[in-house]
């Protein structure tokens, strides 16, 4: 029951670290961005000691007021968290060095952005943490706070009514959630995953359906999966651009990561749940991919790139129902390598907002020119996104097509190589007009140079991704039986 | 708990304690669809107010004593306030001059 | 008598769907914002509801003795679901607040009370 | 998606919007809303709910009856917790960190708050004499209770959260009374009081995890009382403080 305390002091940190950086942020706003920053360069480090630690001891246990599972809160940090926290920090320390460019000038968004995006870090972590189905919904609510409160900084009419749709549809979210955890804890008597995957067996049917329904589509809705993915493109298209990005790349991740983890630990899903997600998938590539090219505005047109790639993280469902893990490993890759990907997206599309003051990228004046490296960085990004090789989104986009081929899936590889052809189609509509004059002669304002290589230090990342395919392999070698199994044992050793 | 309070529950869980069910939920539901359908929407803040006060006695019948005390403070208290003030805030008396929450909805 | 307690239990739990049902319905046909964050309230309510009446089921044994007349005083309520639904109010009442002054400057800014999409939720 | 036209279109549209608001502001009470959805979708979304709601009716009647709730496993445990009321324990000891998490919320929701907006007084117009004076009678009284709450928590039903939105009520009294903060307090020590909840919350908690054999949020034993008596006490100050800063409605 008592912890062994070389694990547990980087769980804490990676939870206490942001926390404490956001109150001290807050108390001393005059002082946010140096103090933000630094908090957030320790919970990267943190995140770092902590990935090192489930690396070389495996998965890392804490019992929250040393109280085990059915009366307690467990922390749970296996390889698949810690993939996910690796890149929320590495996302995050980009996105803080960008925002302390980004911010310098605006006193009341500096002042208010590091202590909403630090809490929201900490609401990331503390829910890739979690192994309790009411303490992953606090979880969820302090996410979709923090990032609606992040959207609502952009401050004009378009970013407050993205934030109040995005909020509302949070707490909706949030709320169906809740109600299926309800009813798991009054079919279990348990709201600690593992202890109510071991007893959901003599549960009765009827209600376990209704929660599986229940948290299913809560949090379909808050990864915004088509068709219910109308509210990401007005918030994540209308927020300033790290917070785009933050969206992006990692609040959408955390609901997917806790729909993964509840449907390998917990809910197991039926085969016709696992068609329907990868229906939905399929039409959320190609429609989200055709809205993007129809989009004028760069910010919208990564907002529906977004749609499309949600997508391929639900083609998976179908093709792992054969029982082989390399689906999951590949939408796990593209889930990593799109955040990184997306975030260096946003982050280059920011700069050229500063360097033109508004994004139809159309009527931008020669940018590559006059911002190479950022427009390098969104075509590095570009690369990943349309899964050229060797990028990490190469390697999720092989590792889904090969089990759909093995599985003779041939319509959802179809819609794999599809969005991939898409992807490139709107990439390149980007890229092109970047090197056309625009319409007027337009002079440019500066770039700070930290905006510009945060955007492709990412960038590169989700490339070198691609190459690191045996370094990553282990953390995201995912199933039921690897994580399911072995911690269902430990919880009955401690219990 | 001898049998006197043995007897009580046996009869005492019975048409009374159901009538006192059926007319709780029938008001707390009414003030629910009420509150969701009046067009002004001062009223229809009132009636949420209302219907709070009415969750409060479901928590109590429902034994929930802690969370009877904690809806009437902040479900019904502080939200009703916050609901009042930004019904305040939405409709200024400034420009048009109408009364606040007498405009119809939307 | 169990049976007693547990229609008791049911019945509420009805209205608490009950509930929810009617705030969402309010939630996607009205457009005033204002409305909206009264359906999520009546919403949150229904699953609040839904929640604590399911934990009336409690089991006998927490009221005391084996024997019959032991087993029909009610047992203590569940207190994990009590506080959890402590925990959910307070969340309620920290969303209801920042959605309203949300809605505030929306209203400031850009004069409108709706969000002004026919695709909205 | 409409949707996409948020930024593009959105100038005339807002105005035509402006318009008809100010149209039906003017117009009868009674109006109802114009921009409904048509009838024919409204009959099917009421049709979809029915069934939303016959499906959740199924899921509760199929549930056992004898409920596997954890009263037991509270029960058990209550004389380690520190204190003798089931739902205080769970909330300050078994699941505490639960409750850390909430205070955080709280603070999240303040600081969005803060985020768009300044505050412009609480009522739209100057108090009467009533409310001018009610305060004076009312917030002793209201501190009364909110003590006794705090207090009675250990043991009977109370705690930091009724204790706390009391004294939300009061500053929500005191600001509708026309009593605006005062000018030094507007700074620091109420981004402090704020924040003492969580801050108390967590340093103790964390501190609590660096004693010899002690556990993240684990009270030691026979400090359990002492402890959780303290950390209520922030958290109902704090909750307080948010509570009536979210009425005020924007940072001061």
């Amino acid at each position: 029951m008592r912890w062994d305390p070389g694990g547990l002091d980087w769980t804490l940190a990676v939870v206490f670290l942001p926390l404490a950086g956001a109150l001290l942020c807050f108390l001393v706003p005059r002082r946010a961005a140096p103090v933000g920053l630094g908090a957030a360069v320790l919970t990267a480090a943190a995140t770092f000691g902590l990935t090192l630690a489930v690396l070389a001891d495996g998965v890392q246990r804490t019992a929250l007021g040393g109280w085990a599972a059915p009366l307690g809160i467990l922390w749970r940090a296996d390889e698949l968290s810690v993939a996910l926290m690796a890149m929320t920090a590495t996302v995050g320390v980009a996105v803080s060095f960008y925002a302390g460019a980004y911010f310098r000038d605006e006193h009341t968004e500096r002042a208010f952005f590091w202590p909403l995006w630090l809490l929201l870090w900490m609401a990331l972590n503390a829910l890739f943490l979690s192994a309790d189905l009411f303490n992953l919904y606090v979880t969820l609510e302090l996410v979709g706070f923090a990032a609606a409160s992040l959207t609502a900084l952009g401050g004009n009419a378009a970013a407050l009514a993205g934030a109040v749709r995005y909020l509302m549809v949070s707490v909706l979210g949030s709320l169906s959630y809740l109600l299926g955890v309800a009813l798991v804890y009054h079919a279990c008597g348990t709201v600690d995953i593992t202890l109510a995957a071991t007893r959901m067996g003599d549960a009765p049917g009827a209600a376990m359906h209704a929660a599986t329904g229940a948290i299913i589509a809560g949090l379909l809705l808050k990864t915004a999966l088509f068709p219910l993915h109308f509210w990401l493109p007005p918030a994540h298209g209308s927020a300033p651009a790290p917070v785009s990005a933050l969206l992006s790349a990692l609040v959408i991740k955390a609901s997917f990561y806790l729909l993964l983890r509840l449907w390998l630990d917990m809910l197991g899903g039926g085969r016709w749940l696992a068609e329907l997600l990868g229906v939905l998938g399929a039409a959320a590539v190609i429609w989200g991919s055709l809205l993007a090219l129809r989009q004028t505005r760069l910010k919208l047109l990564i907002a529906y790139s977004t749609v499309a790639q949600v997508g391929y993280l639900f083609i998976a469902f179908p093709l792992s129902l054969a029982g082989n893990g390399a689906a999951w490993t590949g939408a796990l890759y593209l889930a990593l390598a799109h955040g990184l990907a997306k975030a260096a997206m946003f982050l280059s599309a920011g700069s050229l907002i500063r360097f033109g003051g508004h994004d139809r990228f159309a009527e931008l004046d020669r940018p590559v020119p006059r911002l190479p490296l950022t427009l390098t960085a969104f075509t590095l990004a570009g690369v990943s996104i349309m899964g050229l090789p060797p990028s990490g989104g190469f390697i999720g986009k092989w590792l889904l097509l090969e089990s759909a081929f093995r599985q003779g899936r041939y319509g959802l590889a179809a819609v794999v190589l599809l969005g991939g052809v898409l992807a490139a189609a709107y990439v390149f509509k980007v890229v092109g007009h970047a090197f056309t004059p625009g319409p007027r002669e337009h002079r440019g304002l500066r770039v700070p140079a930290v905006m510009e290589w945060s955007a492709l230090l990412l960038a590169v990342g989700a490339i070198l991704l691609g190459l690191g395919l045996p370094l990553l392999r282990p953390l995201l070698q995912v199933g039921p039986e690897s994580s399911g199994a072995g911690s269902a044992a430990a919880v009955g050793a401690w219990g | 708990m001898g049998k006197s309070e043995a007897d009580r529950a046996m009869a005492g869980l019975n048409l009374i304690e159901w009538a006192l069910d059926a007319v709780l939920a029938l008001l707390v539901l009414g003030l629910a669809l009420a509150a969701l359908s009046t067009p002004a929407l001062f009223r229809a803040v009132v009636l949420f107010i209302a219907f709070g006060l009415m969750l409060a006695l479901v928590w109590a019948r429902l034994h929930a004593v802690d969370i009877a005390l904690a809806e009437m403070a902040i479900g019904a208290g502080v939200t009703g306030a916050l609901l009042l003030a930004t019904l305040l805030r939405l409709e200024p008396p400034i420009g048009r001059g109408g009364e606040p929450g007498d405009a119809g909805d939307d | 008598m169990m049976d007693l307690l547990w229609t008791q239990a049911v019945f509420w739990a009805l209205v608490g769907i009950a509930l929810l049902v009617i705030g969402l319905y309010a939630l996607i046909v009205h457009a005033h914002l204002l409305r909206k964050v009264l359906a999520l309230n009546i919403m949150s309510s229904g699953v609040f509801v839904l929640f604590i009446a399911l934990a009336r089921r409690a089991p006998r044994e927490a009221a005391g003795g084996a024997d019959a007349p032991a087993q029909v005083v009610p047992a203590p309520p569940d207190p994990v679901p009590q506080a959890m639904v402590l925990t959910g109010i307070v969340v309620a009442v920290a969303a209801t607040g920042l959605l309203l002054a949300l809605i505030v400057r929306l209203r400031s800014v850009a004069g409108r009370t709706t969000l002004d999409n026919r695709a909205d939720d | 998606m409409p949707a996409t036209t948020e930024m593009g279109s959105g100038r005339d549209r807002r105005g035509a919007s402006r318009r008809e608001s100010g149209g039906q502001a003017r117009g009868p009470a009674s109006a109802r809303p114009r921009r409904e959805l048509p009838l024919a979708a409204r009959v099917l979304l009421g049709l979809l709910l029915l069934a939303l709601f016959c499906a959740l009716a199924l899921a509760v009647l199929s549930l056992p009856s004898p409920a596997p709730g954890l009263s037991a496993a509270v029960a058990a445990r209550l004389d380690e917790s520190g204190v003798s009321h089931p739902v205080t324990a769970v909330l300050l000891n078994f699941r505490a960190y639960d409750t850390l998490l909430e205070l955080t919320v709280l603070l999240l929701a303040l600081i969005g708050t803060w985020s768009v907006g300044t505050a412009h007084g609480c009522a739209g117009s100057p108090p009467g004499p009533l409310l001018r004076q009610l305060p004076r009678l009312l917030v002793p009284l209201m501190v009364l209770v909110a003590g006794y709450l705090l207090w009675a928590g250990a043991h009977a039903p109370g705690g930091a959260f009724q204790a706390g939105s009391l004294l939300g009520g009061i500053g929500i009294l005191l600001c509708l009374s026309g009593r605006p903060l005062p000018r030094w307090a507007q700074g620091w020590p109420v981004r402090l009081l704020a924040l003492a909840g969580v801050t108390v919350f967590a340093a103790l908690g964390a501190g609590a995890g660096a004693l010899p054999g002690g556990a993240l949020l684990a009270w030691p034993p026979g400090w359990a009382k002492a402890l959780i008596l303290a950390v209520e006490l922030a958290a109902m100050l704090s909750i307080g403080a948010i509570l009536a800063a979210l009425f005020a409605g924007g940072r001061p």
